[in-house]
């Protein structure tokens, strides 16, 4: 659609300046990132979002308000140095356990992950409680099953996290090379017979049979 | 920033570490004391044995990587000896914790055994010091990312969001076909038979009743079935079956309303039937 | 404090186009629109809202998004040219009601028809939605008057019915006997002297309740 020669030939399409305008005014209008895709459906027959999306990115760098990338989605967020002025916008934030906030990211870095890691990763067992408060935030969902025996549900982070957190996707996840590159994300499965045992967390009622020491002297 | 985290506060010295001013106080020199007190421990505050590993490990103050799993284990072991003789209660995994280090601590030190099976000690230990680095990791990760630029702390959404108003059009279904059959089922509504299973040679059930009702008004007097069968249906095979078996058929149903009397002699005798004498009705 | 003079005399200040950043970040997070009173409130001191609006106002005009003033506030709001993508549009397929058919077919077969002639056909009364709908939809519109007493209207079909059914005029909607060949029309002409049908025709209301047999086996 940017090809001048086929813009003219199909005077049909809005000009590349008209639908930057058109695309500008939808973003500005949600409070959620939009796709592509939604962009697409929501504009004339014939525009081509990315090629405005791409535009606007420009217009828009060093502004006040940024077109930020948040996974497959495109919003206009307040600049992060501008945080200072914003007061009175400043949400009031649902105070996270250190379990909860050391599960997310967890989740995040070792996504999918199922529950049975994570627990190893944090020697203590998951309760059901933190789980359902990042999925009830959105910041988490869950992904597919681990073609494991059991095969157990994973878990991963969501484009709400992304956003949250400002990051463009999951790859952007601050250190996440460094972590990679020291081996620390790998699952490196227990040596057998090494297991550490798994303390119950406080206060938690559902976590079942499994006992911490449960598989610790059974090879004895 | 201003919100308080956890996470950032554990990375950044060790919490939950609290002097406890109990029945060891008789201890003289300051650094014994202090030693003692930093393994008095509100053992609620860490989660799990790993995570009280964690804060002893950064009490060695060298890199996770060339820790001493020997001193380590020999550490945790203390710290569990000094809560006992504090009776401060344990979980039962803390206690399995230590004994599975004092099980390592011994393999540890005793020089390996060339027959024996499983993991060798050396394995054992580099297990738990990754483990050790990658929960720290983790720890650290979770604080970066609860110090990035967050959406409702940093960055702010659209405060008035505009409404996408929700157009519904609809689109209405109607072929040729169904405009013909439309008007078919009206114009030929009068006639209009789904179903027609036309035969010549049937007279129906419906008019032998017609028929009978009509008929049966004149046979005060036993009369025979036959005498009630339609002009032009008494004669031929086909036509007379119908017509006979039609005209039984209705006589069996005025006689179950009470209105006309049956008669026959005898098996495959003639059937004859009278109109129900007014006296016997109720 | 548009003098650069005095701009640059009060270093504290923070220039132009970062004031212009800051108000367009602020406006863009509130709820409601904010006056110059607002914003000055939120900035730091030194500030001047109302140059840093003006500037926003330049930046703005011609956009998808303009900054727009409302009452003593100002906030952003969508282009009014723009305001048709604040809409999404879902198409719902239905079919239409036996009534709005029939009442369809009627006036195509027998256009220009009254409304009285269409209920004689029909033999039933035709409800004012029905026809309403049909007109709505642009299949049907009101045509001449017939040069009878009361001068009632007539109803035609359109070129919209017409490109719809894909036909060239309404004199190419198939006859009677042509349904009859296409095995639209199911019944044949009566047989003579037997016109009793053995069954009753299935799901048409319109049959008479006084059937001969009506009470024949009922009591069983």
């Amino acid at each position: 659609m940017t090809d001048p020669a086929a813009a003219t030939a199909d005077i049909d399409f809005p000009p590349l300046a008209q639908q930057e305008r058109m695309v500008e005014a939808i973003l500005f209008a949600s409070g959620q990132p939009l796709s592509v895709r939604d962009l697409a459906a929501r504009l004339p027959a014939g525009c081509d979002p990315a090629d405005a999306l791409a535009g606007l990115r420009r217009i828009y760098a060093g502004r006040g308000v940024v077109l930020e990338r948040i996974g497959d989605g495109y919003a206009f967020r307040t600049a992060p140095d501008l945080s200072f002025l914003m007061q009175t916008e400043t949400v009031e934030q649902r105070r996270l356990s250190r379990a909860a906030i050391e599960t997310l990211a967890i989740i995040a870095y070792h996504q999918p992950v199922t529950r049975a890691e994570i627990e190893e990763i944090r020697g203590v067992a998951v309760s059901r409680g933190t789980l359902d408060q990042l999925i009830e935030m959105e910041w988490v969902r869950i992904g597919r099953r681990r073609m494991t025996p059991g095969r157990p549900a994973t878990f991963v982070v969501t484009e709400t996290f992304l956003d949250h957190f400002g990051l463009e996707s999951a790859r952007d996840l601050p250190g996440l090379a460094e972590l990679r590159a020291a081996g620390l994300l790998e699952s490196r499965p227990p040596v057998e017979g090494l297991h550490m045992p798994l303390a119950l967390p406080e206060g938690d009622d559902d976590v079942g049979a499994s006992e911490p020491g449960d598989d610790l002297f059974e090879d004895e | 920033m201003t919100e308080r985290n956890p996470v950032a506060r554990a990375a950044s010295d060790i919490p939950y570490l609290r002097p406890v001013h109990g029945p060891a106080s008789d201890a003289d020199s300051v650094a014994h004391r202090r030693a003692e007190e930093a393994l008095i421990v509100d053992v609620d505050g860490y989660e799990g044995p790993l995570d009280l590993l964690l804060t002893l490990a950064r009490v060695q103050k060298v890199d996770l990587m060339k820790i001493s799993v020997l001193h380590l284990a020999e550490q945790y072991l203390a710290f569990i000896e000094q809560a006992r003789s504090l009776r401060i209660e344990l979980a039962a995994d803390y206690l399995v914790m230590a004994a599975w280090l004092a099980f390592l601590k011994s393999r540890l030190l005793l020089p390996p055994d060339p027959e024996a099976e499983g993991p060798s000690a050396e394995e054992m230990a580099a297990h738990l010091a990754f483990q050790l680095e990658r929960l720290a990791a983790m720890r650290q990760a979770a604080a970066q990312l609860m110090g990035r630029d967050r959406l409702g702390i940093s960055r702010f959404q659209r405060g008035s969001p505009e409404t996408v108003a929700k157009k519904r059009r609809t689109e209405w279904q109607a072929g040729l076909i169904d405009l013909m059959r439309a008007y078919a089922r009206l114009k030929t509504r009068d006639e209009f038979r789904p179903y027609a299973f036309d035969r010549q040679d049937v007279f129906t059930m419906e008019q032998a009743l017609d028929r009978l009702r009509a008929l049966i008004g004149y046979a005060g007097d036993w009369t025979d079935l036959s005498d009630f069968l339609p002009d032009g249906w008494a004669s031929r095979g086909a036509r007379r079956r119908s017509a006979t078996a039609a005209t039984f058929a209705a006589s069996l149903e005025l006689a179950r309303q009470g209105r006309i009397e049956i008669r026959q002699p005898g098996p495959f005798a003639p059937i004859s039937f009278r109109r129900k004498p007014v006296t016997d009705q109720p």
